[in-house]
């Protein structure tokens, strides 16, 4: 397991600074990250967005600030050298979308289909 | 000072427990007073307690895994004994708050503490060698993996002594399980022995995953890897996957019954429905965690005693891929009876059966290797045969339980408890046991013998078609599981013969024990010299056995599916030319120390003794921190003491 | 190496293998580390959407007790999230810093990672100070349950990375920026940004959504 | 549950006359031919009404598609590995033979063509199974409310304004909607030969629609483990003619002891088991406030609640 230079596999975050990591991508994502909280205040306190609208509207800048994250931050890219951390990356939403999106939906039916009357009024308070 | 702890938690009026009790502190006294006696203590610390090899490790964790089997089946057996009894008006000899702490204890050990160990011990030992490199991605990590999940296990076997087990079940639902109903200590016993090994095999995951990703022999692109490689590798993803919503899940539990949080309670507008759920996103993973490292194993005993390559290796991997994928999209299908809907069942239902169409291609691709095969039938392949007849029945009464009307009347009965054991017993039990009759002579440099194990696999094949098959029909007759006595007598005539199997497995038992002692006895007569004992394929066969701590001395250059298998088609295996110096790990006592302190740690939580509690998690951090302040320095073996060693080992391989 | 790896190439075996994955053997300390810390980070992603889901469930659930719109100002939320931002800029710098053997600009950018953290640390503390006050603690309502355990999950990853922080700035100190050292720093910077992902969905999450 | 410490064993052997009548039943068939359909059984395989003989149908369609499979590869397994041994000079050998596309996509096709078949009846099953899904009936439906308690059963009949436990009287060819609900933990309320079990839980409302087809003596259990008395909490359901039913609700209505607030927070609390009973008269809005959970029944140990 020696130190070699000759292997182009790469790690996240890893590889020559000229690659990957540099004081511009930092900037940059520093700036679209500071761009894009700022989007996702205005529309959640402002409505500038047709307001059922405002969680996707919330939904779409996160996943997007956190792609921001991905690239600038990790440096997790597309290219060749990077195929292992994509497809863990991969796995890895697949299981939380899977989670989260399957509970939500399992728990919404088991509580419409159980909640008493009167706590379904409560519940909208 | 001592929290809730005081002498009443040990039940001294309780005959049974204590017994048992009594007898496990006298064995391990007397295990202790043997190692002081003969002076092995130097020894075991220096090659064992702190070895990070992964071999080493993996011996280890099959160890503890057989030890706990003994623990499991003796809850096992209690349950049997207790359920041919009593019958009718009787209570049998177990009252209900022991009987409930058995199967709650039985469930959880077989699955936490015997099965995943042994699946994880198995992939520690074989994964590196079949890849041809010299040990895991992180050694050091290994041992504190093995380390923590000997302390759930250790914590587990304490409750027997100091307080109760919990009396909840295996999978501890709330609301039973909240401080409301369960004010003991057992629920704590069981939240905390399972949060540490919990996280033990969470860093297992990790490390298989990065090992079989990043470190790999030259030449071994993914499609020349094992197939028992990537079972590993898919099982490894999903522990990595599946532990973390674990460990979420009874963190949360823990915070309801610690600082009365309102998770999963009745009142403060709590909803156990969600642990249940999170329970199940990692329950039914896991029955894959511990199935697909079996379905490896039987691939690789099947191919070489049949003296053929696998059948079908890219259907294998990707049906391997699509369990490991499909598993994560099904585990309603535990609680079709909450009343979720019908297309919320309709789905999650449909979803469970199609993992059946990749299961069934792996049974019929080992079935085309066995086909045009030279079928040798050592013990490892009677296994993986009683375990294809057996996967069989026990997959279709799954499936059958995946169609929601149909399982509106199975749920919970004997039925399903027929069902998973038919499943794991006949996959992950019946695999492992193949798995250490292969793979035994690698590790210890001797074969096993072979009659006694032929004899203990019919007896556990016989024992488990009599304990189980009742099951099935004791479920439709409508005996639901958890049952400490029952009413309706005309069972009892099913529970007796499922008492009768289990004596027969019993046998089974004895007779691997039996195997073990006559094999090491006579372990000169069946010394393995040439390390391949089974005219095998892959590459752990290449080096010698057991492996020098680093493996191979010049890693293999790889250039197909069962590598060995090529090179020893082109002849006689020869020195190399040149030896490199190389390094391999030096020994840590990290993993026992941490391990240590999380054991008390956890005892002091479970007992309220909060300033035992700091100072052992602080003192596991300190540990950590120490051992990470210092730079490891690894040890050289030198090229010439390679070159020597490689000429020793040939010897006896050498044709001339 | 490269022309083995060209032969292993053309044997047309493996056409999704990248260049230098399993052709040519084991891969250098650097990316194995550095991977198995990526993995460790999903399955830490993984335990949170746990609580997210089980914070979206529950968070209706206030038992007649306040609710979030009630309880956040999103004021305070803003600088955390600031606070965050530009911590994982410096953190990032830092290990530029350290790559080009900078010693006193790592020590400056690790400094300011560590107070913008603290910072963070510290208004979160005052948050939930405050909401014990005013009789909003954990155990009044599955919906603070659920909140106060995931908000303060992450607070509590914040924290453990603050240690290893300081641990790393002692042993930079201690022992200068050798391999073994970078490889930790760089595994620290993955963890401090991978924090910044999971605020990002527990800012929108609980505190954008939660205010409305 | 009770407090800790506490242990008291519950009391059991009820149901004398049904066991009987079963133990006859049982005596005249060897055990192991039971599995057959043709024998007389109690539980899943002898159902009593629509929904049950759905239910075991589907089982029997679903197992005999799977056999169709499943029995072949069984002896495919044994036969090859018998034909194929090596001492076996007769058999063929081809040790490099590993790959055939035919087979492939056999080997595919067969389970693949299996599950579509099983999921068209898992999702139709579902549906017209669906536990909360109305039965069609000539017969004006019953409402029944069920409230599991700590071992035993508590049967609400909202409309006949009576209450029994561990007792469940219904009339034959009438549909009987259940809501059900936990005055303690979850467990699951089945009737084997009547059909689909459904969950019970605190704070929580879930339905199940049966209907009984015969007259006769059922036995109905709790199959969700939920505590040290669980093996006792069974019931039986007295499935009677539709004349038989109105005399017993005439009986019923005319003794027994009244179901009130503190009657109902005495039986709540009795850990254990007690006899069938009847009440004659029962507050209308009781299922809706343990529900609630509102009752001041908690079970012993209850935290006092917040607010
Ligand atoms: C891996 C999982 C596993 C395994 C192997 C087993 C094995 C067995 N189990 Fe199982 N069981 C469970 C998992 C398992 N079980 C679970 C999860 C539950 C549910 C718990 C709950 O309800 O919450 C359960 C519940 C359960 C019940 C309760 C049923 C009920 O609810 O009413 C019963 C009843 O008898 C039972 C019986 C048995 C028997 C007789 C065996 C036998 O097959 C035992 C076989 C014997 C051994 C496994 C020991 C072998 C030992 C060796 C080979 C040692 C060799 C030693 C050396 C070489 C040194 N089990
Ligand atoms: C190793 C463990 C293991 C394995 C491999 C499986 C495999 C499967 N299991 Fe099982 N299961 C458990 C362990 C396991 N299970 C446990 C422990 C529980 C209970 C936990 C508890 O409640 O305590 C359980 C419970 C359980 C339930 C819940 C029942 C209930 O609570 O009411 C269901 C329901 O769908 C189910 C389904 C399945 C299915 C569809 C498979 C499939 O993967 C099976 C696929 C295999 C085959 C089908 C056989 C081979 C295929 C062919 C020969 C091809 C042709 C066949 C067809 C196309 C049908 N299992
Ligand atoms: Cu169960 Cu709502
Ligand atoms: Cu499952």
């Amino acid at each position: 397991m020696e130190q070699q230079a000759s292997s182009t596999d790469q790690a996240p975050g890893v590889g020559d600074p000229e690659h990957s990591g540099s004081l511009a991508t930092y900037t940059a994502g520093l700036g679209f990250a500071l761009l894009l909280t700022g989007a996702s205040f205005m529309v959640s306190q402002t409505d500038l967005l047709w307001p059922p609208g405002v969680p996707a509207g919330l939904a779409v800048l996160a996943i997007a600030q956190m792609g921001v994250h991905l690239v600038f931050f990790l440096h997790i890219g597309t290219g060749p050298d990077n195929t292992n951390n994509v497809l863990a990356l991969a796995f890895g939403l697949l299981v939380v979308t899977l989670i989260v999106s399957g509970s939500l939906w399992i728990m919404a039916h088991l509580n419409a289909n159980m909640m008493p009357a009167s706590a379904v009024m409560e519940m909208q308070r | 000072m001592l929290g809730k702890l005081n002498w009443h938690a040990i039940p001294f009026d309780q005959p049974i427990p204590m017994a048992a009790a009594l007898l496990v502190v006298v064995t391990i006294l007397a295990v202790l007073s043997l190692v002081t006696w003969k002076g092995w203590w130097p020894y075991l610390w220096r090659e064992w307690l702190t070895s990070v090899d992964h071999k080493r490790i993996g011996v280890m964790y099959v160890l503890l895994a057989l030890v706990l089997l003994l623990r499991g089946f003796m809850d096992a057996i209690m349950m049997r004994s207790q359920l041919a009894i009593a019958a009718g008006g009787a209570q049998g000899y177990l009252p209900p708050e022991h009987y409930d702490q058995i199967f709650s204890a039985h469930g959880t050990i077989m699955i936490f503490f015997m099965a995943m160990p042994f699946m994880v011990g198995l992939m520690n030992f074989v994964v590196p060698l079949q890849l041809g490199v010299r040990d895991v991605a992180f050694p050091v990590l290994n041992a504190i993996s093995f380390w923590l999940t000997a302390s759930g296990a250790l914590l587990v076997n304490i409750s027997l002594v100091v307080g109760e087990f919990a009396r909840t079940g295996w999978l501890a639902y709330p609301p039973l399980s909240e401080l409301q109903f369960s004010p003991g200590v057992g629920v704590d016993y069981y939240l905390w022995a399972l949060q540490i090994s919990g996280i033990g095999t969470l860093l297992a995951g990790i490390n298989m995953v990065t090992t079989i990703l990043k470190l790999r022999a030259p030449g071994m692109g993914y499609m020349r890897m094992p197939v028992f490689c990537w079972t590993a590798l898919c099982s490894s993803m999903l522990i990595v996957a599946a532990f973390p919503v674990l460990t979420a899940t009874f963190g949360m539990l823990l915070l309801d019954r610690y600082v009365g949080m309102h998770f999963f309670t009745n009142d403060g507008g709590g909803n156990f429905m969600m642990y249940i759920n999170l329970i199940w996103i990692w329950g039914h993973p896991e029955v894959y965690i511990l199935a697909l490292p079996a379905f490896g194993i039987f691939s690789e005993v099947i191919a070489t005693f049949s003296g053929k390559p696998l059948f079908g290796y890219r259907s294998m991997v990707l049906a391997t891929l699509a369990i490991c994928v499909l598993s994560f999209m099904v585990w309603l299908h535990h609680f079709f009876t909450m009343g979720a809907g019908a297309d919320v069942n309709a789905v999650f239902g449909i979803a469970s059966m199609i993992i059946a169409i990749p299961t069934g291609v792996k049974l019929f691709n080992w079935l085309f290797t066995l086909y045009r095969g030279r079928i040798r039938f050592e013990v490892p392949v009677l296994w993986a045969i009683g375990f294809m007849v057996t996967f069989a029945i026990g997959g279709m009464t799954g499936v059958l339980q995946a169609v929601p009307p149909a399982d509106f009347v199975l749920h919970n009965s004997l039925f399903l408890v027929a069902h998973f054991h038919n499943v794991i017993i006949g996959s992950v039990v019946f695999g492992a046991m193949a798995g250490y009759y292969y793979w035994f002579p690698k590790a210890f440099g001797f074969t096993l013998e072979r009659r006694l194990g032929v004899v203990s696999f019919w007896c556990w094949l016989i024992g488990f078609y009599l304990a189980f098959m009742p099951l099935y029909a004791l479920g439709l007759l409508g005996m639901t599981r958890r049952m400490q006595h029952y009413a309706d007598l005309s069972w009892q005539p099913y529970l007796i013969v499922a008492e009768v199997g289990a004596v027969i497995i019993l046998c089974g038992i004895v007779a691997t024990v039996a195997q073990l002692v006559v094999s090491i006895r006579t372990r000169e007569s069946r010394r393995d010299l040439g390390g391949d004992p089974w005219n095998g394929r892959t590459l752990e066969w290449s080096t010698s056995s057991p492996p020098p701590a680093y493996n191979f001395a010049v890693l293999p250059q790889v250039d197909s599916l069962d590598a060995f298998w090529a090179m020893k088609q082109r002849g006689p295996r020869r020195a190399a030319a040149r030896y490199e110096s190389i390094e391999v790990p030096r020994n840590s006592a990290n993993g026992f120390v941490t391990a240590f302190f999380a054991v008390v740690t956890g005892f002091a939580m479970i007992w309220h003794i909060w300033w035992l509690a700091i100072l052992g998690l602080v003192c596991a951090v300190l540990t950590l921190l120490a051992f990470g302040w210092v730079e490891r320095v690894e040890q050289e073996v030198s090229g010439e003491q390679l070159a020597n060693d490689e000429r020793v080992r040939l010897r006896p391989m050498d044709p001339a | 190496m490269s022309a083995q790896a060209a032969t292993a190439g053309l044997a047309g075996e493996e056409e999704a293998t990248p260049r230098g994955q399993g052709s040519d053997g084991p891969a250098p300390v650097r990316i194995v580390v550095a991977y198995g810390f990526w993995i460790f980070l999903l399955s830490d992603i993984i335990m949170f959407s746990a609580l997210f889901a089980t914070y979206a469930v529950l968070s209706g659930q206030t038992a007649r007790g306040p609710s979030g719109h009630d309880l956040f100002e999103l004021r305070h939320v803003g600088i955390e999230t600031v606070c965050l931002l530009f911590s994982s800029y410096t953190c990032g710098l830092g290990v530029l810093a350290i790559e080009r053997r900078r010693l006193t600009f790592f020590y400056v950018s690790f400094a300011l990672t560590f107070a913008l953290g603290a910072t963070f640390l510290g208004l979160e503390l005052s948050e939930f100070v405050g909401l014990v006050a005013r009789g909003a603690g954990p155990s009044r309502s599955a919906f603070l349950s659920a909140f106060f355990s995931l908000v303060g999950l992450h607070g509590a990853h914040v924290t453990a990375g603050l240690l290893w922080l300081g641990f790393m700035v002692a042993q930079t100190a201690a022992r200068g920026p050798r391999d073994f050292v970078r490889r930790r720093l760089l595994c620290f910077s993955l963890f401090w940004h991978a924090l910044d992902i999971i605020w990002v969905a527990l800012l929108t999450l609980v505190y954008l959504m939660g205010a409305r | 549950m009770m407090p800790a410490g506490e242990h008291r064993p519950p009391p059991h052997g009820r149901f004398q006359g049904c066991e009987r009548a079963l133990r006859l039943r049982i005596l005249a068939a060897p055990a192991a031919a039971c599995l057959v359909a043709s024998c007389r059984q109690a539980g899943v395989l002898d159902p009593q009404g629509p929904v049950a003989s759905a239910e075991r149908l589907i089982l029997f369609n679903a197992t005999a598609i799977m056999l169709v499979v499943v029995l072949p590869v069984i002896a495919l397994t044994l036969a090859f590995a018998w034909w194929y041994r090596a001492s076996n000079r007769r058999a063929v050998y081809w040790p490099d033979w590993s790959y055939s596309g035919h087979i492939e996509l056999v080997v595919w096709a067969i389970p693949a063509m299996v599950v579509i078949l099983l999921a068209g009846v898992a999702w139709t099953g579902s549906h017209v199974l669906d536990p909360a899904h109305k039965l069609d009936a000539n017969a004006n439906p019953i409402r029944i409310e069920v409230v599991s308690l700590d071992w035993k059963w508590l049967f609400i009949y909202p409309d006949l304004e009576i209450a029994t436990v561990n007792q469940l009287v219904v009339p034959t060819g009438v549909p009987v909607e259940f809501q059900l609900t936990s005055a303690t933990v979850m467990n699951s309320f089945f009737v084997p030969q009547l059909g689909s079990q459904i969950y019970t839980m605190p704070g929580m409302t879930t339905r199940l629609n049966l209907l009984a087809e015969r007259p006769g003596d059922y036995a109905g259990l709790s199959a969700n483990f939920s505590g040290d008395g669980f093996s006792d909490m069974r019931f039986l359901v007295h499935v009677v003619p539709a004349s038989d039913f109105s005399s017993w609700r005439e009986r019923a209505r005319s003794e027994g002891a009244v179901l009130n607030a503190a009657a109902y927070s005495q039986l709540a609390r009795t850990a254990g088991t007690t006899q069938m009973q009847t009440y004659r008269s029962v507050d209308p809005n009781l299922f809706e406030r343990i529900v609630q959970q509102n009752t001041a029944a908690e079970p012993t140990a209850a935290p006092p609640k917040e607010d």
